[in-house]
């Protein structure tokens, strides 16, 4: 089972890293995008640590991140992110302690979601291209660090394509050779996920 | 980065602060949101719009009679987020309803769609545009298809002039529709622009180099060039621009990014003039100015409106904002 | 150097005709003279200015309908020849008298002079204004003076507006000259500029220098210092400003040199009203933008104008030019 | 006697002289006023050498010059050194040839012109710093080289004074130093006259 201690504190070491990557994620984004997701995700996990509702059940506590990081984020990556824990704390509502299951399930959820709102598909040098290989492994039974190992193969893939959604779509071929900003974000949320489930 | 600020993370509010304090009479910000409304509310179909910060006078500086009744204002180049969309929908809703006018970015999309839904479920009225005037940008099933970028200002205008003239909402909508399929726009720099809060330039330039089909967000355009003279910068733009579709009687908006000077701008436009007249084009409206910028980037827009009677009579209406009067 | 021009040399022509073809309903060159007038010829006393070229949108700009009549545009920085402004004296006199308005610059004073005398010659009557509202410089008997910068742009609004009310030329005059002994401007740079003749700036600047106490011209300040926040570089501007007379009831113009964001100028704006407030100095309007710049310098002005009921009526009068509207 | 020839050859002399070292005027300029002083004199003296109206006399020669200057360099050098030029023009109307002592009459009328028109006065960081010794030298009975020499110590002069007339003077203290453009053309000029008198 994973309780909601272990919740709390995989979003608690998300936003530590993003703390630490956030330069490194805008740096990114400046060779095929606009130059902010880091800062962008970093002014939202900020958010997300101070309204974190520690006493509440897990799918509250997903609910608030999603909703923090909608009104905290902006850009791309508020909607998607936002939207993806919003749907995933719908699917966990209620719940103190949660069966890998069920975590998948809401991972399913959360995938709908970005899918929905941006609707992309995966090749498209987006958060997808790293988060739904990684889903893939977790879901045929492999282990959190094969599903880290999919979503780093998943950026590197990345670097290959042409970006067709997003703002790194507008360079056209100048857009290959660069990995996506968004898939190495939801990359570094997968490795606090595996770090937790040691 | 040399900036006359005093810290990145307080630039939008400051800068809200400043154009609120400096023209009463025109805006006021809504208290504890990055928003400018009109300072008297009308009885009309209202129109919102906005997006990341960094483009001024855009959007506030067009918030006023004949054009915006709010502009939400994002990070700079980040497009605000749903719940500050939201709110300035409902300060500026009359109970006829109100146009979002969206510029083509996921982003933005997105999270203008988000305040539609939430604006809907509290029974507001609201329908949307998503301007797509960059020729730059290839335009296709498969991608997120063209930007939005400075022809916006001229959605503005000219549906601002009808919501104002009282027209319903669905017309507001058909006219900036209309407006939106018939403004092409293409851009280019030869000075990349600096985030705040990034704190160095999101490309660099080489001293005989220019960036071609840039965007408004300081990221790198669709191909770089050797630098060359204005005419035939603007000899290149025109080219893309016409292709694109056909043009008769237009009005011009040559834009500069926020770092070119009014004299390049004008260098610019006298030759764009030229070479419209030569084919037969004719020019009903020129409009030259830092309308829709990109913070201190040098380089320049050149964007054409093909008009009709309809169009005409919007574009001539009286408008008065902080920075568009007519 | 890096310019959206064709060549150095043709850079005002181009710029003259680019403005000529833009606002034809405003101003007309004048056929062989760097030269801008009125569309219409108004019956009137008439204002001409100008000066070297590089202050876009001054002052071609502010011809129109309650500011000036012609507008002289010299080489960049260069003010213009005698023969030039004799052409625009002629060109503008509807019989009831020409105002000169000069900026205080030795070469301006002098050719504005001699033209004068050529117009005189011709018997049309001419007077003159010198404006000098630089605080950064001091004013003593033995110099020339303090320098003409963004204030002008306030006189030919305010004496404008009476002149175009039909007042004669010796009210214009008075009227011009009490705002000219009313305001005061203080300017700095955080970049400087390039005439494009020159190719190369008028000054370098570290990445943590500024350049206080700035002209129009691209040249050198009167101090160099670190440099600061917005809120410290206001704070000392306004200091000198109000070091050198008493406020109480102003207006206030906060000038982009041409590169500067509108981002950053309404950043300074909000901490000059706090200051004014704090002082209880009352704000009857605020001006905000490029108005007088030196081509694509990035830094700002601040100026003050102290009003009267006079100087309010004329502030507030309707004003229709390419660059000015209200 | 000067003749008319002479008086020509200068004036191209001039010109030549300028065409040479009109970025050097403006580095100048750069340094203590607005960089234009050598463009301005270029365009001056270039449009001198297409106006030049040889076939009449040496009065209506230096008066063309003059009002070609007027026209044609704008800033502060233009009425200037126009003003001078036509003052010795008026002066010497109808000559075909001149003597030394008209020549310094002219150059007298000329001093004044530049004085009357600018209000300045020797000592002010000016053309008149070079001028005005210059001249002294040649009416207490110097040769041409002397005359120049008085010129050129002028020039050093200016660098230790400040500037009270012209752009150069809003700088005060930091003017000190450096050498004053007007008076370095003109210096130039009176070399033209210096080499034509060999
Ligand atoms: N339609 C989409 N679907 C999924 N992910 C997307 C989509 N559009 C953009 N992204 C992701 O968002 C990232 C950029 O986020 P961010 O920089 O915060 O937003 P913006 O592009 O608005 O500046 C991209 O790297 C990409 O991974
Ligand atoms: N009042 C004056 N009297 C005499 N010479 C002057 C005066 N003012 C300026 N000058 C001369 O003019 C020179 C500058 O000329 P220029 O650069 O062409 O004009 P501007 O200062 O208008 O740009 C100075 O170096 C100085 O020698
Ligand atoms: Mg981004
Ligand atoms: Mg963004
Ligand atoms: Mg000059
Ligand atoms: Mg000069």
């Amino acid at each position: 089972m994973i309780t909601k201690a272990t919740v709390i504190a995989v979003i608690k070491d998300i936003a530590a890293r993003i703390d630490k990557d956030w330069q490194y994620l805008t740096e990114l984004d400046q060779v095929i995008g606009d130059g902010d997701h880091g800062i962008n995700m970093h002014r939202g996990f900020t958010a997300v640590l101070q309204k974190l509702p520690e006493d509440r059940d897990i799918g509250a506590i997903l609910k608030s991140v999603g909703m923090t990081l909608v009104s905290t984020v902006g850009g791309a990556a508020g909607p998607l992110y936002g939207t993806a824990f919003m749907k995933m704390g719908v699917k966990l509502a209620g719940k103190e302690e949660i069966t890998r299951e069920e975590l998948l399930e809401a991972f399913d959820e959360a995938v709908a979601g970005i899918k929905q709102r941006g609707h992309a598909v995966r090749g498209e040098k987006t958060i997808l291209d790293a988060l739904e290989p990684a889903l893939d492994v977790l879901k045929a039974g492999g282990s959190w660090d094969e599903a880290v190992k999919a979503a780093e193969d998943g950026i590197e893939y990345t670097k290959t394509i042409i970006a067709t959604k997003g703002r790194a779509s507008y360079l056209g071929e100048r857009s290959i050779g660069h990995q996506d900003p968004g898939a190495t974000s939801v990359t570094l949320m997968l490795k606090a996920c595996a770090d937790a489930a040691k | 980065m040399k900036k006359l600020i005093n810290n990145p993370e307080h630039v939008v509010d400051e800068m809200l602060n400043g154009i609120a304090k400096a023209h009463p009479e025109y805006v006021k910000r809504l208290e504890g949101f990055e928003i400018l409304v009109r300072a008297n509310k009308a009885d009309k179909v209202a129109l919102v719009s906005g997006g990341g910060s960094g483009h001024e006078p855009s959007h506030g500086g067009l918030v006023g009679t004949g054009m915006l009744d709010g502009a939400v204002a994002g990070a700079v180049f980040t497009s605000p987020t749903p719940d500050q969309v939201f709110e300035a929908i409902k300060a500026v809703d009359a109970g006829k309803g109100v146009l979002l006018v969206i510029k083509n970015y996921t982003g933005d999309v997105m999270n203008f769609e988000m305040a539609a839904e939430m604006a809907e479920a509290e029974g507001i009225k609201v329908d949307k545009v998503v301007v797509n005037d960059d020729v730059a940008v290839k335009d296709s099933l498969w991608t997120v298809g063209r930007r939005g970028v400075a022809g916006t200002v001229l959605v503005h205008k000219i549906a601002g002039a009808y919501a104002e003239a009282g027209a319903e909402l669905s017309e507001v909508k058909r006219i900036a529709e209309k407006v939106i399929a018939n403004v092409r726009t293409m851009g280019m720099a030869i000075e990349p622009c600096t985030v705040p809060a990034a704190g160095k330039p999101g490309f660099d330039l080489k001293d005989d180099e220019m960036e071609m089909g840039i965007g408004i967000h300081g990221e790198p355009g669709t191909y770089r060039a050797p630098l060359k003279t204005a005419n035939e910068i603007a000899d290149e733009m025109l080219g893309k621009i016409l292709a694109d579709r056909e043009f008769k009687d237009v009005a011009v908006l040559v834009n500069g990014f926020g770092g070119t000077p009014v004299m390049e701008l004008y260098v610019v436009n006298n030759h764009v003039n030229d070479v419209l007249a030569s084919k037969g084009i004719k020019v009903y409206k020129t409009i030259v100015g830092n309308y829709m910028t990109s913070i201190e980037m040098q380089g320049c827009s050149i964007t054409l409106l093909e008009l009709d009677d309809e169009l005409k009579k919007g574009l001539n209406a009286k408008a008065d904002t902080i920075a568009f009067r007519c």
